[in-house]
Formats: C-alpha cells, sequence, structure tokens
C-alpha cells in the first residue's frame, strides 16, 4: 500500500448550527489526479476549506506528507504543500495580473529572480496571463480568471493542488482549454485534487474519484469504473 | 398574436465597453426560450435591463404592448416581469415560509399579509420544501435555495420568468428535478426565458434558441438548427462538445 | 406584541406620569429627560432597527424641529403650534434630504447622515438673518409656574413617546414593516419582489423625523434658548442609537428600555464626576459594547432561555 | 478679481490641501482595509500635537524632528488598541464598529483635556515667505505641504511596492482569499490601524508647526477626513490626494468669496454632491458593502 501524499479520516466540520462533513475518509495518492464529485451542498468545497484551514474541522484526523496537520491554520497548511484554489477563482480586484500571481508566494519569501523564474512558467502555462501581466485581473474574462487563479495557486510552489469548480459559470470550450492545463501540470508530476460540478470532466480529467453525498464518501474508485457503473450514471449523469 | 416581450435595438454601455449592442428579439406568450452564450456575453446584463436593474443606454423593452424601458425592477415585478439570481438572493434570517410570502404580499398582490402567508405554504409543499418552510433561508443547501427561489418567483404571479442559471451547481440528477418542475411551470402558460450553461437543461426544455456573444445576438432558431451553426459552435460551445452532442441528440427524448 | 411587553410599556408610561405627585422638579426633569430621548430611540428604531439603515441624523431633525418651532413661537404662534411646526418642518426635511442620502448604503450612508447634522449646524451658524447665528436664539417664554411648566413638558414629551410607541406597533405589524424587514435583510432581493425599496425606507425616514422635530420644538420651549451647536449636537446624534443598542435594537421595547438606561446613568456620573463625565460615559459606551451585544433585551432572552 | 489674487488663493488652496490629504490617508487606509469608521483619527492628530509641542518647550527637540518618534510611539498605541479592542469587533456593523471608536474618542478627548488644559499652543517657525511676483506664501505653509506630501507618497509606496503593501491590499480586497495565500488577516489589521495611527502621529506633529494644537480642532479634523475620503475615493491614496487637494482649493476659493464659515459650508457641501453623483469618489473603487 504505497504512502498517500493527504490522508483523511473519519472529517467533520459546520457552518454554525448546520453540520456539512460527516465523517469523511478520503487518500489522495502523490502524482494522480483525484476527483471529488457529489450533489451541491454535499460538503465537497466545505471538505476543501477544511482542507486549507478556512473551516475549522469539528473532528476527525488529517495526515499530509507523512505529517499529522490536524486543526493546523491556513498559514501552516500552505507552508507545508496544500495550495487551495477557491471556488469563483475570488482574484484580488486593483490588483494587477502579476500582484495577484506574486501574491500566491507571498508566504514563500522567495528572492527576485526565483520569483521571476515562477513568473515564468506560469505565463509559459498560460500565455494570455503573460501578455495581460499589468491588467487588473479582475477585468479578465471568466476563463483567464481561472488560469490566473491555478496559476497564483501554482506560485505558492505546492505539493498539493486544490481546485474547487473548475467549470463553474464558465463556457464549455473554456472549461475544455482548463482541462488540458491542469492535464500538462499534472504530467509534470503535481498530485492534484479536483472538485467538480462537472461529472464528465472530472471523471475524464482524473484517475481515481470520489463520490460524496451528504458530507460522507459514499462511493469511491479508479475514474473509468465508475463512469460505467450505472448506480453513479443514474444519479449524476442523469437519464441519459 | 402580439409579443408579450418585444426588445428594439437594445444597447448598454458600460465605461467604454459594449455590453448588450443593438438587440431586437421577440417573444410570444406561452414559448420556453433558451438565452446561451459564453461568459460575459452579456446575459445577465440584458435579463438586467428587461427587469430594470440597469437603464438601457438604447433602444426600447416593451411588455405586454406598454413601453417599460425605463421602469424600476419593482413596477416589473408587479406588472409580471420575475426574474431569478444567477446567485440566490434569499432574506438571509427569514424563514423559507418569510420568503415566499414576500414575493406574495407584494408583487403577487396579496390581499393581506395572512392570504400571502397561505399562497406561500402551498407553493413550498409544490416545490418539495414543505418540511423545511419553518428553517431560515440561510442554512438551506444550495439545492433548496434554488427551489425556494423558483417558489418565490412562482409566488409573484410572474407571466414573464426569466430564469437565471437557476441551475448552476446543481448535478445531474438534481438538475432533472429542476427541469421537471420548470416544465410544469411553463405547461400553467407562463413564458420562460432560460439563461444557462447547462446545454442540457436547455436542449430538454427550450422551443428556441437564442445565441447572445460579445453583447449582440449571433442566432435565433430552434435547438438543431442553433447547435449546428458553426458560428454558434466556435464561440461558444467548442468542438468537443459537438462530438458529445451528435451521441446525445441521438439518445435525448423530450416529453 | 407580547402581554409581557404591554404591561412593562405600561408599567414604564404611569410611573413617568406619576412622578409629579411622588416626587420634586428635579425628579419631574429626569423623567421629561427620560420621555424624550425615549422618543428619540423610537424615531430611530424606525430607520435604524427596522430598515437596518445605520441613521446618524437625530440631531438633524431636533435641531431641524427646535429652530421651526422656535421661529414659528417667536412669530407669536401658541406653543402647541409650534410643536406641530416642528414636526412639520422635519417631516418635510426628511423627504427631501432621504431622497439624498438613502440612496447611500451601510459606510457612506452613515457618514452622509452625520454629514446631515453638521451642514444643518453650519447653515444656522451662518444664517445669522434668521437663527441668529452662533449667539443663538431667544424663545418665548411658557406663562406659568415653575410645577406648571415641568408638569406641561412632562406630558408633552411623554405624548410624543406613546404617539411613537404606537406607530411603531401599528408598522410592524403590517405590509410596511414586512418591507422594511426584506430591505433590512436583503435590499435588492426586496426591490425584485416588488417592494418599492426608496418609498418605504424614505417613509421609515420621515417616520423617524416627525417626533424628533416635535420633541426638538418642545425641548427649545422648555429651555427657551437654542443655538446651533447644542440644536445638533453630534454627541446626542450618537447617543441614541447607542440607547437602542443599550436597550436591543429591531425590539420594541429595547428603545424604551435603552433610553431610560442611560439617562438614569447619565444624571448619577453628571452629579458625581462633573470634569470625567464624557471620560466615563465613553468608557460605558465601549463596556456595553462588548458585555452586552444584544442589549439588555438580550440579557433578558438569555437569562430566561438558559 | 484679477489673475495674481485667484493664484494667490488656489495655492494657498493647494498648501492646505496637502495637509487635509495627508490627515485623511491614514482614516482612509482604516475605513479602506478594515470597514472601520475611525472616530479617534482627529483625536490621534490632536494628540501628536501636543506631545511634538511639549517635546519642544521641555528638550527644544524641533516639531519637525519629532514627527517620526511621535509617529512611531502612536504607531506602537494603534497597534495594541486594534490587537485588544477593535479586532474583536471588526465584523460588527458599522453602528457598533463607529459608537465603539466614537466611545474611545470621548476617553482620549476627556484625558487629553484634563492632562494638556484646552490652550492652544503652537511652534512657529521663523523661515519668512517666498514672494513670485505678487504671490506671497510663507516658508513653513511650504516646507509642510512638501513633508505632507512626502509621507503620502511614502505610504503610497509602501502599499504598492512592498510586500506588506500587497497583503494589505489583499486583505482589503478578500479577507478569506487573503489568509489562502498565507497571509495572517490579524496581524495585517493590526499592522494597517496601527499604520493608520503613524499617519496620524506624523500628521499631528507637521500640524503643530502650522496651526494652533487644541481639543477643540478634533472634531473638525475628523470632517475634514470623512469630506476627504468621500469626495476623493476610499482607501486609495491617490484618493486621499485628490480629495484633499479638491477640498482645500474648494474652502480657499469658498473662504474668499463668502467667508470663513462658508468655507466649512460648502466642505461638507461638496461631500454631499459626491456622495450622491459618484459615491466612489474621484477615484475609488466601488464595492466595498
Amino acid at each position: 500500500m504505497p504512502e498517500a501524499l493527504l490522508e483523511v479520516a473519519g472529517l467533520t466540520a459546520a457552518y454554525g448550527p448546520v453540520q456539512v462533513l460527516w465523517g469523511l475518509d478520503l487518500r489522495v495518492m502523490p502524482g494522480a489526479v483525484t476527483a471529488v464529485v457529489g450533489s451541491n451542498g454535499a460538503g465537497k468545497s466545505s471538505l476543501l476549506k477544511v482542507l486549507s484551514g478556512l473551516l475549522p474541522a469539528t473532528g476527525g484526523r488529517m495526515r499530509f506528507a507523512g505529517r499529522d496537520v490536524t486543526g493546523a491554520g491556513s498559514e501552516t497548511l500552505l507552508a507545508a504543500g496544500i495550495a487551495h484554489v477557491p471556488e469563483g477563482r475570488r482574484l484580488f480586484r486593483g490588483l494587477s495580473v502579476q500582484d495577484n500571481l506574486l501574491l500566491g508566494a507571498y508566504l514563500r519569501r522567495a528572492g527576485r529572480y526565483e520569483l521571476r523564474r515562477d513568473l515564468d512558467r506560469v505565463f509559459s502555462l498560460f500565455p494570455i496571463l503573460g501578455q495581460r501581466r499589468r491588467q487588473d485581473a479582475t477585468t479578465l474574462s471568466g476563463g483567464e480568471q481561472q488560469m490566473c487563479a491555478i496559476g497564483r495557486g501554482l506560485m505558492a510552489r505546492p505539493q498539493l493542488l486544490m481546485v474547487d469548480e473548475l467549470s463553474l459559470g464558465l463556457a464549455p470550450r473554456a472549461v475544455d482549454l482548463l482541462a488540458d492545463a491542469l492535464r500538462s501540470i499534472s504530467n509534470e508530476g503535481l498530485t492534484i485534487l479536483l472538485v467538480e460540478q462537472d461529472v464528465l470532466t472530472a471523471l475524464d480529467l482524473s484517475s481515481e474519484a470520489y463520490v460524496v453525498e451528504t458530507g460522507r464518501v459514499v462511493a469511491s474508485g479508479r475514474s473509468e469504473l465508475l463512469a460505467d457503473d450505472p448506480r453513479i450514471r443514474a444519479a449524476y449523469l442523469g437519464r441519459e | 398574436m402580439t409579443p408579450l416581450l418585444e426588445l428594439r435595438g437594445l444597447g448598454k454601455r458600460f465605461g467604454g465597453i459594449d455590453a448588450v449592442r443593438d438587440v431586437s428579439l421577440s417573444v410570444a406568450p406561452g414559448e420556453v426560450v433558451g438565452l446561451i452564450g459564453p461568459n460575459g456575453a452579456g446575459k445577465t446584463t440584458l435579463v438586467n435591463l428587461i427587469t430594470g436593474v440597469h437603464r438601457a443606454s438604447r433602444g426600447a423593452v416593451i411588455f405586454d404592448g406598454q413601453d417599460v424601458t425605463r421602469q424600476w425592477p419593482h413596477q416589473a415585478a408587479r406588472r409580471g416581469l420575475a426574474r431569478t439570481f444567477q446567485v440566490v438572493q434569499p432574506f438571509p434570517r427569514m424563514t423559507a415560509l418569510e420568503n415566499v410570502t414576500a414575493g406574495a404580499l407584494f408583487a403577487g398582490a396579496a390581499g393581506s399579509v395572512a392570504a400571502a402567508r397561505r399562497q406561500a405554504g402551498a407553493l413550498l409543499d409544490r416545490v418539495g420544501l414543505g418540511e423545511e418552510a419553518h428553517k431560515p433561508a440561510a442554512i438551506l443547501t444550495l439545492p433548496s435555495r434554488k427551489r425556494l427561489e423558483l417558489a418565490k418567483s412562482l409566488a409573484m404571479k410572474p407571466r414573464l420568468l426569466l430564469l437565471d442559471e437557476v441551475n448552476a451547481g446543481l448535478n445531474s440528477s438534481e438538475i432533472d428535478d429542476a427541469v421537471a418542475l420548470i416544465r410544469s411551470i411553463a405547461a400553467e402558460g407562463v413564458t420562460l426565458i432560460l439563461i444557462e450553461h447547462l446545454m442540457k437543461v436547455v436542449l430538454s426544455l427550450a422551443t428556441r434558441i437564442v445565441v447572445l456573444h460579445q453583447g449582440a445576438l449571433i442566432a435565433d432558431g430552434t435547438p438543431a438548427e442553433v447547435t449546428a451553426d458553426p458560428r454558434v459552435v466556435e464561440a461558444y460551445l467548442g468542438a468537443k462538445f459537438a462530438q458529445r452532442q451528435a451521441k446525445a441528440l441521438v439518445g435525448v427524448e423530450r416529453a | 406584541m407580547s402581554p409581557s411587553n404591554a404591561t412593562a410599556l405600561l408599567v414604564w408610561i404611569l410611573a413617568l406620569a406619576a412622578t409629579p405627585l411622588l416626587g420634586d422638579n428635579y425628579v419631574v426633569k429626569i423623567a421629561t429627560f427620560v420621555a424624550f430621548y425615549a422618543a428619540l430611540a423610537l424615531s430611530w428604531n424606525f430607520i435604524g432597527g427596522m430598515a437596518g439603515y445605520p441613521s446618524f441624523a437625530t440631531a438633524a431633525f431636533v435641531g431641524l424641529g427646535s429652530y421651526a418651532g422656535a421661529l414659528v413661537q417667536n412669530a407669536g404662534a401658541p406653543l402647541a403650534v409650534g410643536w406641530l411646526a416642528g414636526a412639520l418642518a422635519s417631516g418635510l426635511a426628511a423627504v427631501a434630504l432621504g431622497a439624498v442620502v438613502l440612496r447611500l448604503r451601510g459606510h457612506y450612508f452613515a457618514i452622509g447622515s452625520i454629514a446631515l447634522v453638521e451642514v444643518l449646524s453650519l447653515t444656522a451658524s451662518w444664517w445669522s438673518g434668521l437663527t441668529g447665528g452662533g449667539e443663538g436664539l431667544n424663545v418665548a417664554f411658557l406663562p406659568g409656574g415653575p410645577d406648571t411648566i415641568a408638569r406641561v413638558f412632562l406630558y408633552v414629551m411623554l405624548a410624543i413617546a406613546i404617539l411613537a410607541l404606537g406607530t411603531t406597533v401599528v408598522v410592524m405589524r403590517g405590509r410596511l414593516g414586512f418591507a422594511l424587514r426584506c430591505i433590512s435583510q436583503n435590499e435588492d432581493a426586496a426591490e425584485m419582489v416588488g417592494i418599492p425599496t426608496t418609498r418605504c425606507k424614505i417613509i421609515a425616514f420621515v417616520l423617524s423625523a416627525i417626533p424628533c422635530g416635535a420633541a426638538g420644538a418642545a425641548y427649545a420651549s422648555w429651555v427657551a434658548y437654542i443655538a446651533p451647536a447644542d440644536a445638533f449636537s453630534i454627541l446626542l446624534t450618537v447617543k441614541v442609537p447607542v440607547m437602542v443598542m443599550l436597550g436591543g435594537a429591531g425590539t420594541l421595547i429595547g428603545p424604551v428600555l435603552g433610553a431610560t438606561a442611560l439617562v438614569l446613568l447619565e444624571e448619577t456620573v453628571w452629579a458625581r464626576f462633573l470634569d470625567l463625565h464624557q471620560a466615563i460615559l465613553g468608557g460605558v459606551i465601549v463596556a456595553l459594547i462588548f458585555f452586552l451585544p444584544g442589549g439588555l433585551v438580550g440579557l433578558a432572552r438569555r437569562g430566561r432561555s438558559t | 478679481m484679477d489673475a495674481a489674487l485667484l493664484v494667490q488663493v488656489v495655492l494657498n488652496g493647494i498648501l492646505l490641501g496637502a495637509l487635509y490629504a495627508c490627515i485623511a490617508a491614514g482614516f482612509s487606509l482604516v475605513w479602506g482595509v478594515l470597514n472601520v469608521i475611525n472616530m479617534l483619527h482627529g483625536s490621534l492628530i490632536i494628540l501628536a500635537g501636543y506631545l511634538a509641542c511639549s517635546l519642544w518647550t521641555e528638550w527644544q527637540v524641533h516639531p519637525l524632528a519629532a514627527m517620526l518618534p511621535v509617529g512611531l510611539l502612536l504607531f506602537l498605541a494603534g497597534t495594541a488598541l486594534q490587537v485588544l479592542l477593535i479586532n474583536r469587533v471588526v465584523d460588527r456593523p458599522v453602528l457598533t464598529t463607529l459608537t465603539l471608536t466614537f466611545g474611545l474618542d470621548m476617553v482620549l478627548y476627556n484625558a487629553m483635556n484634563a492632562a494638556f488644559e484646552a490652550t492652544p499652543r503652537r511652534v512657529t517657525l521663523e523661515l519668512g515667505r517666498l514672494t513670485l511676483g505678487e504671490v506671497v506664501l510663507p516658508w513653513d505653509r511650504i516646507v509642510a505641504m512638501l513633508l505632507a506630501l512626502a509621507l503620502t507618497g511614502l505610504l503610497y509606496g509602501v502599499l504598492r511596492a512592498s510586500r506588506l503593501g500587497r497583503a494589505i491590499v489583499a486583505v482589503r480586497m478578500d479577507r478569506e482569499a487573503a489568509s489562502l495565500m498565507g497571509i495572517r488577516v490579524a496581524r495585517i489589521y493590526a499592522l494597517t490601524f496601527g499604520l493608520g495611527a503613524f499617519m496620524a502621529g506624523v500628521c499631528g506633529a507637521l500640524l503643530a508647526v502650522v496651526y494652533p494644537i487644541t481639543t477643540n480642532a478634533t472634531g473638525q479634523l475628523l470632517g475634514k477626513a470623512f469630506i476627504v475620503c468621500v469626495v476623493g475615493g476610499l482607501g486609495t491614496v491617490p484618493g486621499a490626494l485628490a480629495g484633499g487637494l479638491a477640498l482645500g482649493v474648494t474652502e480657499s476659493l469658498g473662504g474668499h468669496f463668502l467667508g470663513p464659515q462658508a468655507a466649512a459650508l460648502l466642505g461638507f457641501g461638496l461631500m454631499l454632491v459626491l456622495l450622491v453623483v459618484r459615491p466612489t469618489g474621484l477615484l475609488g473603487r466601488k464595492g466595498y458593502e
């Protein structure tokens, strides 16, 4: 049983009185793209918020890269190597594309040359960002903003990149472009945890997948198998 | 038959850029029109112009033969021109029942607060939120909040209902339930405009599709015509969709 | 309105009304101040509590009422006409100023409402022809002995407070109250369900201005002299929302409770520590925010529920 | 109305406007980033003025030299105040935070009255005057203007170019997303409030050279900060500069044509017009609520 990069056991969490995670277990293998699908309000985004420290867990254990990080804050989790590309992108208005990307590396206190190299790596992955580096990030189109948000996550040189709702509000064509970009990032060895509403895209992109219902895992396994599983097709691919 | 809604050369300029350019369109009573287009194409801006959230820079909005270009949103609501929000907008600290009561009391012009409350209760049962009636809206799950938004719009007794991405964020089986609900609303004769990214929804409901790209109408026709139109595929749908679509069109049965 | 609230309010009204029988003129004066501030706190509740607009414009309407009342009285009209003039002036001003200031939200509205107080104060001191400018204005004196004067103003202030209370009950139960609650929770959604938000906000603003105008005019005749700085006092315009918060915002008896508590507190503090009076009041406000977030009503409710 | 007089009045307005920009910059930063209307700001400026004056009378430390130490002292006081009190209510609505800082202001105002009595005091600089044709400008005002512009420029540099500055802007725009970048939001709030108090400190010391320092002025200074923020645009240093200069020139012209009281009235009038026509201000951005 190879060592998992991220291991979550019995995770529970709540927004005030409303409990959203009911004992969730998950393993993310290094180098792979793992997808988490499930109906909305099932707790997918809440899971990522717990993993990035935005939402405190009320129970369960979390291990990352061989270390117990249960209850750690955003800063510690990012330092450990977990970068979170939040739902809705949430770029910083009033700051340029480049400043937004530089903020991704805020914690690393890296020198000028190192930052220059990281920026160039992002601009090679997303050339459009290079052309618009001086522009206010929030004036970009939805797809370009998603690229900038992913680039900002990469600037932290994470071991695990968590992407929340890649396709929300984007035209199918933009989603295809972004999916290809994630594939190339993964091929370079970066582990990706993708929370995605569009089940087809999610299973197409990932090798492992988890199906989450009301805050707990109800099915998991290799993505191709899940894609053909009649129960999953009925539940998530509707009556097609 | 005089159209229920008519847009004549509608335009809107936001600080230098034309969010909506010279849109002319008419919708007959009872039609179910799909409004699609890439992100930033001006779909939500167009809805905002029709419902008076923004003032048109050019052109006119005619509703039931009356020029309503300069109307306030509350006047649109009282005329039976209702819309749902892309990001659901409940009254957070009010219960689901009170949220729907607000729709019935004001735009729905119910006689009294008590009468509005009764109408709201019936509508909540219809959308399947009966047992969550007394929960504060803020703690409802997203699918329930979407159904709450639909119930609130119905309480306003609309003649034209603009559904702005009411299914965004739902998974496929939740979408099927929502589609069934929307189909029952259309069956009551409410004219619908569906603003959507989810082609699955548009294809199973719309009798006609209008495509907006960079603020202008680039296609207007039946679902089959529009999804085959090369300009639409290039601007919005993307090649991968075309193959999946070809396969899916064979499988989709429409009631 | 729950029976316990009704009895509490009735006891409060009777207690104030009975002070001329029980105590000397000093006690009556304090009771008059309690009624005066209760009227202001209840008025603030229409725009601050129900519509959720953090208004610091109370002093603008009180000052406007004072000047309007004073000018009408000095022109020979009887006192009561002066008080009505004060109410009318503030009500009309609320329509005009509301159309301007109510387009703003949150912090901008708070700043805009404070600016109203400052602008009116500067105008009063600048327009000396009408208002006597910086030196202020003497107001026609009410004939009659000190006891009758004290009693008259107690009952006038109490009447204004009861009027504001009655209006609050009526509004809270009807369509306007429901509309204001919608506006305070999500104004855009309120507009979307058919609520004419601008008109409802202006009505709430006017309702919050009229009792203040009347109370301001009555206050002017009571102290018989007004000047711009204390008619349009920034301290008063902040103290009133503090009273509502002390009592419990958005409730019926909160404003009344808060006004009574703060006036009595100030009286005891003022008497003992004259030069540290302001620092102590400031300290009370700071303590209130940390230890009584829900106000006294919140405290009572918490007491009952545990 | 000959040209020279007009130039003189406008230049006086610019000299005044630079001071107003400096007065408002710290207030605007705290309002923009923490979303807190800091009613203490006026009193902090006057406190700094008193400290500078007493440093001058007791130890002959010149106010312009005292600017930095007084500024740092207020920085520490501001940071401590934010960590101990304000941080616990930073999420509460404007009614709570405004009332809290108003309560604190009453305490500081009363304490200063007790400590320094209200007799106005000032440090006069004998630097003579600069004459350009018929236009006469006192040197102390020019020096004050240049220092005020330098301070505002320094703040702008910190916000724009430094890592701390980017973090402050990030927290202002989206607090949760900022914490995803590993930014400790509470620390940024404390430093920002401290920075605001630092600006009040250096500006107070600078003011002691130009205006009489008295607790009666705290309300006026706060009023100016309100107007400059609304007119110029919230939470941006260029906004504070634009608003400051606009107010300075308006008051100077108003004062000249209609008298001193009219000047103050015009200032608030300008604000109310801007509040309605362009609530985001000349350079500001929409959407903080």
